[in-house]
């Protein structure tokens, strides 16, 4: 998405979703796993007469309370959307003042519209002709319409086609930048949106800077170390800029070199010891290679409130280590909804048994390996301290150095204030009362400078830069095949200085975009361009000016850097549709895909999988749990609602296989997996798919490991986890895992 | 150890939520039940054990434990015991074994039935923790007559069917209602025992089955939802109210038996002790037998 | 009392009252003390205000999902004794789903791990801190120079602040490896 | 709480009711139930199919004419002027007699005493407590906290993650009811379930 228009982040807020007319719900549960979100659609449905339109291979709680329900058939969302643009494109509704001003490459897009005919898509998807007739219709005809996304479109190898053909459709109906419209992808945990702005990332620096000499430049000055000293922490300067592992695939890093393993190029060693701090990887994808990993390291530390279910995955039998971190009511620091939206989450207790703080615990791990010193000091830097104060000092030093999301304004002082003022926003606006006025919920970025109110809807020219408004990010260069890439005249933000597109503001085109001249003294202290501008000099003018600083730029249908340029379909790697799979094949092989090779269409070739394995795998959430479910499976209450792991099947595919309700089932997976759950009768998937929640651990392919968990510590439900037989397969670009359209076998026990 | 331990106790844990979590009453079903109660064309028993526990079944009760033993003491004023001769012969009339069976479950019924009153008027007592012991005293003596009440029900059953004697002792009432002592057509039992007999017996049984069904509450045998048709809670609906309509004749029987035992014919309760009956009794009040036995010449 | 009962049954009463009457006639004399519960005392007003009292209300936030749902939590003598509602939080609006309503229990649950362990020969065994932070650099030192930084991989998390997701992301880069990761690639 | 006006009520919109469980694990922590208790329950009937399938959470109704009350042994029940429907933990033996007169399955049993027996009834207390002294220890133990007396709204509705379950004077709730279908522009469907029960006079 971010490929698309600069940012990848829900455009709107979950409040603003009260303004729309229409909402589609691709591959997103909300009613389930953002149930207290969930209430804006049902307010929308109620006030506004919204129509919820689901678009999920499982009929989930969210479809409960559609107006309109589609089973399509996992993975194939993108032949689903172009069936819907074709029918728009065919009937003229697309927004045609919209695209011209402010989309490129839509051309290529109606071409290959024109190609999925309703029929050819009904084939593919397995909707009939007259629901996406009348879908399309409902959504096309009903604006502002929102759509909603979350882990259905991403969990697949086409994963990032996905999520740049979903904004392009809201492109096409002129949906983007207004109340009501959007794309509004709905995050997982509470700080995704906090720790990927912050990228605990393997391809990118904080503020998602890349991983460019430049930038790593740019950090060490603003961390207070030389470069050439950070540089030497690496192995070289080369494996500095290199991708890192990422955690849906670091296994492979480990097993590297034995038979029948994927390549992988980590500067000439394998992974040796892992560190895990507050993550369940017992809910990553291929369960059975990440325990084998885990066997073959010779160091593991796990850092988390709760037993990290690793520890008992795992049969390694020395130098496993497990810490107790506080939970998050045990510190405080800032969060960042789902919405850009940050919080201040103060410290409700201190710290329960021998439990420590996560940052306390990096802190002293960073005394011992020697680097303290260096590590901490870019939080004294903005006041020329002695000793610092974390989190606050933390977070000014996040708001000094970040300025590619706007995150100038997001000072500790100004968080506190609208958590302590949180009574004085409005629900749907997020818009200050009283002394609050001016000020939106939680300052969502990007929110320019430290007087800067935020702006709750991105991309929305209504209003001013200083009240929230901005075009789109100019972030791709100013002309591609010819094509101005900016903007059309008059798409500018509200009473801006210049009513043009504009490119992104540097030091030297800042005179001529903005109409200004600088002072001398300015002309020495402002930085290269808004990116690394520390002065504020660049932001400052900029709001006065009415522009915003990353420039006014067109969204781009068309991503000419990566393997599709435009989003096409292709089969999930496991396709049950073996036609399908030679008529839309997968990618070929990548190599040194963050670090390994990754096998696409040779996997998807290797034989007819959908034989065996004839029944689609979907997994998903379940509203008592989240994540791994560690935490939650560590309440009784919330254990008690679902205090065994399950499988949602059909009763006529139960049937077929002599299964009861209640009974325990194998399902096998085509790598050689399998578990062992209990069946529940369920009419929410029919009778080619099972459904499996993700949330448990603590069984392993039948085997009960409750014995190794250490004394006291084991939580009130265990069970098999479902990533043990999720299915090979990762998105071309981001490396996510493809858990939602792989194929299994079912079997009773 | 200890971790056996935790991990037993865990697994109760557990074991006791997916109690909850398989509850035919407060899970899927309770729709359904909520949405049947009362519906046109449902047994509207809810209605039924509502209006029937909260005007009628307490005060029935109260006008038994009041009225009958009132009767009896008209009777006893006005009519008087049945004396027989003790000195004459006695009859070996009840084995070792059926007095024993007998005896265990004389036990039973005098705690059964006071406690089952306790628990009835239980406002009266203040309810608490007496009335809860009185409920679980219920209890375990219901598990002393369920252990004899097969092994009661076979020995007496061959001298149990209903004869010609029998309705001839039933236009007469037994000779109960006049002083004159004449004999009175019955077997080795006449037909009141008989009717006490089944009462105990089968009613017995159904007041165990009822019993037992509220006091698990919350169990799930597929098979009795699916032979009777009924819901759980319907299920319970009806044993409450079974409970309490078999309950009331199995009191008045009691009741009665405990009166002609002990006062109504002299010395009767000796024969259940010793397991003789004198000549005489037998003579007057068990005349069939007492010709068939003379026939015998077990006399 | 035959006569207290017929005239008991001839009159058309509620149960309770005649049962009160029967209590009253009764041998045991006990009386139902109903009327007498049916007025609870009247609280003092500090009482009714607050039962925890000198609480003071702390105003944080889920840690479930990213909704980002406001919780006040009551916290008596440093001790988090209740989960109250937040009404007035402009986007939970006081509302939780289950999770939310029992953010309490993330804390005091009694499976929570409550000190350092090491697993030794295949046994947990319980260690200081200053002993797991000793033995796990050393490893991590040594793993260093030998293999280099990259054959240490770091896994943090969408539940960090992001104040300490970003520390995290800087402790890798101090350590020399872009070998990192969250959650979000799930 | 003032006489005649207020009867206390709930009403569970299943428009809006999406299964969270926010309702029944906000009142099984806030009163620190035992496990296997649930006080409320969110129940979803017709799951996956479409067009059919609905949640809805339920409790004791706390009915105007409680049956509960009328079948009680031992007269435990008691309903405060305000209409909420208590009882007395202290007197309850446990006999289930309310439970077959609920037409809404709200008493339920814990197994805590030996054998499995059945303890003391639990219910919905409306957050009103017992009869003990208000907000004392004992009070808490038994029955779990007393919101109302500290003029706060029973938890379950409060933490509702979508306003589905609303509480309050069965006018105001009525009112609510009908101002959202009056939004939607339906007409006012028949009457929830149990609502003549519940609600009657």
């Amino acid at each position: 998405m971010a490929n698309t228009w600069g940012y990848g982040a829900m455009t709107n807020s979950l409040g603003d979703i009260q303004n729309a007319k229409a909402i589609i719900i691709f591959g997103a549960n909300p009613a389930v796993n953002h149930p207290v979100g969930f209430q804006h659609f049902l307010k929308a449905k109620e006030r506004n007469n919204a129509q919820i339109i689901v678009v999920d291979p499982r009929f989930t709680k969210t479809a409960a309370k559609a107006d309109i329900y589609a089973q399509i058939r996992p993975g194939t969302d993108i032949p689903f959307m172009y069936g819907m643009l074709n029918i728009i494109f065919k009937n003229g509704w697309e927004d045609k003042e919209f695209i011209s001003d402010r989309v490129y490459g839509i051309e290529d897009i109606r071409v290959e519209a024109a190609k999925w005919t309703p029929e050819k898509v009904s084939d593919v998807t397995g909707i009939s002709v007259e629901k996406l007739m009348q879908i399309t219709r409902v959504y096309a005809k009903s604006t502002p319409g929102t759509l909603i996304w979350a882990m259905g479109l991403t969990q697949h190898s086409i994963g990032s086609s996905n999520t740049r053909l979903a904004p392009i459709l809201q492109l096409c109906l002129g949906n983007m930048g207004e109340e009501g419209g959007g794309t509004n992808i709905l995050r997982g945990h509470d700080n995704v949106q906090g720790a990927t702005d912050m990228c605990c990332l393997s391809h990118t620096l904080p503020g998602y800077y890349g991983l460019s000499a430049g930038s790593w430049k740019y950090f060490a000055k603003s961390w207070g170390v030389d470069y050439e000293w950070l540089a030497g922490r690496f192995k070289d300067k080369k494996m500095m800029s290199a991708k890192g592992f990422t955690l849906a695939r670091w296994y492979a890093g480990v097993l590297a070199g034995k038979p029948g393993e994927d390549k992988i190029h980590n500067g000439g060693t394998n992974l040796k010891a892992i560190f895990v701090m507050g993550n369940g990887i017992t809910s990553i994808a291929q369960q059975a290679k990440v325990k084998e990993a885990l066997d073959n390291l010779e160091l593991i530390v796990l850092a988390d409130p709760f037993v990290n279910e690793a520890a008992i995955l795992t049969d390694k039998q020395d130098d496993v280590f497990i810490l107790p971190a506080a939970t998050q009511f045990e510190t405080s620091g800032s969060v960042t909804a789902t919405n850009r939206s940050a919080q201040w989450r103060y410290q409700v207790v201190e710290p329960l048994y021998e439990s420590k703080p996560d940052h306390e615990i990096m802190i002293e791990f960073s005394k011992r390996l020697g680097f303290h010193k260096e590590y901490t000091k870019g939080m004294l830097i903005k006041e020329n301290k002695t000793s610092y104060k974390f989190p606050e000092d933390a977070t000014d030093e996040i708001a000094r150095i970040i300025k590619t999301i706007g995150l100038t304004g997001w000072t500790s002082k100004r968080l506190k204030n609208h958590t302590d003022n949180w009574h004085m926003f409005d629900e749907v606006s997020l818009r200050g009362h009283g002394p609050m006025k001016g000020e939106y919920y939680g300052l969502p970025w990007p929110c320019w400078t430290e007087t800067h109110g935020g702006s709750p809807i991105l991309y929305n020219i209504h209003r001013t830069v200083k009240e929230g408004g901005m075009g789109f990010r100019n972030r791709f260069g100013l002309e591609h095949d010819g094509q101005d890439l900016l903007a059309g005249a008059g798409s500018a933000p509200k009473d801006s200085a210049n009513k043009d597109g504009y490119p992104e503001i540097t030091a030297k085109n800042i005179e001529k975009v903005l109409g200004i001249k600088l002072t001398t003294d300015e002309k020495k202290r402002i930085g290269k361009n808004w990116k690394v501008d520390t002065s504020h000099i660049i932001a400052n003018k900029c709001m006065e000016a009415g522009i915003a600083p990353y420039g006014n730029a067109k969204a781009r249908a068309k991503v000419w850097t990566f393997p599709d340029q435009i989003p096409m379909h292709r089969e999930p790697i496991h396709s049950p549709r073996q036609d399908l799979a030679k008529k839309y094949p997968s990618y070929k092989d990548k190599a040194n895909h963050y670090r390994v090779d990754t096998k696409y269409i040779s996997k998807q070739t290797e034989k007819d999988w959908s034989k065996e394995f004839p029944i689609n795998l979907v997994t998903g959430r379940l509203v008592n749990l989240n994540g791994a479910g560690m935490e939650n499976r560590a309440s009784k209450y919330l254990a008690a609602l679902t205090p065994e792991m399950f499988c949602d099947i059909n009763p006529g595919l139960a049937a077929n296989h002599g299964i009861r309700n209640g009974d325990m089932m194998w399902v096998h997976s085509p790598e050689g997996t399998k578990i062992k759950v209990k069946a529940k009768f369920s009419f929410s998937v029919p009778e080619d798919r099972v459904f499996l929640p993700f949330h448990y651990a603590g069984h392993f392919q039948g085997e009960d490991l409750s014995h190794k968990y250490p004394e006291g510590t084991k939580p009130y439900a265990v069970g098999e986890s479902a990533n043990t037989v999720t299915n090979y397969g990762y998105d071309i670009v981001t490396q996510i895992p493809e858990t939602k359209g792989g194929l299994c076998r079912v079997e009773k026990a | 150890m200890k971790k056996y331990l935790f991990l037993f106790i865990a697994s109760l844990f557990l074991a006791s939520a997916a109690f909850a979590a398989d509850s035919q009453i407060w899970d899927a079903m309770r729709v359904q039940n909520i949405l049947g109660y009362g519906q046109e064309g449902s047994y509207k028993l809810g209605q039924l054990f509502t209006m029937l526990q909260a005007n009628y079944f307490a005060q029935v009760y109260l006008a038994v434990l009041v009225g009958v033993p009132a009767i009896f003491v008209l009777h006893y004023l006005f009519l008087g015991p049945k004396v027989f001769s003790h000195d004459g012969k006695k009859i070996y009339t009840f084995s070792l074994l059926s007095r024993i069976i007998h005896q265990i479950a004389a036990i039973s019924f005098i705690v059964l039935i006071p406690t089952g009153f306790i628990m009835m008027f239980g406002s009266s007592f203040g309810g608490g923790s007496f009335v809860i012991m009185m409920k679980d005293l219920h209890g375990l003596s219901t598990i002393a007559f369920g252990i004899i009440v097969i092994p009661m029900f076979l020995i007496w059953l061959k001298d149990m069917f209903l004869h010609w004697d029998d309705i001839k002792w039933l236009m007469i009432v037994g000779g109960y209602l006049s002083k004159t002592k004449k004999p009175v057509p019955a077997g080795k039992f006449n037909a009141g025992q008989k009717t006490w007999y089944w009462m105990a017996t089968l009613g017995g049984m159904i007041m165990i089955l009822t019993g037992a069904a509220m006091y698990f509450l919350d169990f799930n045998i597929a098979m009795i939802n699916t032979m009777t048709g009924l819901s759980q809670i319907d299920l319970l609906r009806v044993s409450a109210l079974l409970h309490a309509v078999v309950g009331l004749g199995v009191v008045i029987l009691f009741f009665v038996h405990i009166y002609m035992a002990v006062f109504a014919i002299k010395g009767a309760i000796n024969s259940i002790i010793t397991g003789y009956k004198e000549e005489e009794e037998v003579e007057y009040l068990h005349s069939s037998w007492y010709k068939k036995l003379k026939k015998q010449g077990k006399i | 009392m035959t006569n207290t009962t017929q005239n008991a049954l001839a009159t058309k009463i509620g149960r309770r009252s005649f049962l009160k009457m029967a209590a009253v006639a009764g041998a045991f004399g006990a009386t139902s003390s109903f009327a007498s519960r049916n007025v609870t005392r009247a609280a003092t007003q500090d009482e009714v205000k607050n039962p925890f009292p000198g609480s003071k209300k702390v105003r944080t936030i889920c840690t479930a999902c990213s909704v980002g749902c406001g919780i006040t939590a009551e916290v008596q003598n440093g001790v988090w004794v209740r989960q109250e509602v937040a009404q007035d939080h402009p986007v939970s609006l006081g509302g939780h789903c289950c999770k939310g309503a029992d953010m309490i229990d993330m804390v005091r649950s009694e499976v929570r791990l409550k000190y350092p362990m090491v697993k030794e020969g295949g046994q947990w065994k319980r260690i200081s801190w200053e002993t797991a932070f000793t033995r796990i650099s050393k490893k991590l030192t040594s793993l260093r120079e030998k293999s280099g930084p990259d054959s240490t991989i770091f896994l943090g998390s969408a539940k960090m602040s992001t104040e300490q997701a970003y520390y995290f992301r800087k402790f890798a880069a101090f350590y020399g490896t872009n070998n990192i990761d969250h959650q979000a690639r799930i | 709480m003032s006489s005649e006006m207020s009867r206390m009520k709930f009403y569970c919109d299943d428009d809006r009711c999406i299964e969270c469980d926010g309702c029944t694990v906000a009142c099984a922590e806030a009163h620190e139930l035992p496990t296997g208790v649930s006080r409320r329950k969110v129940v979803t009937l017709n799951e996956g199919i479409e067009g059919k399938e609905f949640s809805t959470s339920v409790a004791c109704m706390h009915c105007t004419d409680a049956p509960c009350e009328q079948v009680c042994p031992v007269d435990c029940f008691y309903i405060r002027e305000d209409g909420i429907v208590l009882h007395d933990k202290d007197i309850c033996i446990g006999c289930g007699y309310c439970l077959y007169a609920c037409p809404f399955g709200a008493p339920q049993f814990p197994r805590d005493g030996a054998f499995g027996t059945k303890g003391a009834m639990d219910k919905c207390t409306m957050c009103a407590g017992g009869p003990q002294e208000t907000n004392s220890v004992h009070e808490r133990e038994l029955y779990g906290q007393n919101l109302i007396a500290e003029g706060k709204v029973p938890v379950c509705a409060a933490m509702c993650s979508t306003k589905a379950l609303i509480v309050g004077d069965a006018q105001d709730v009525a009112n609510i009811y009908r101002a959202r279908i009056a939004s939607k522009g339906k007409g006012v469907q028949s009457a929830p379930y149990g609502w003549s029960k519940a609600y009657g006079n």
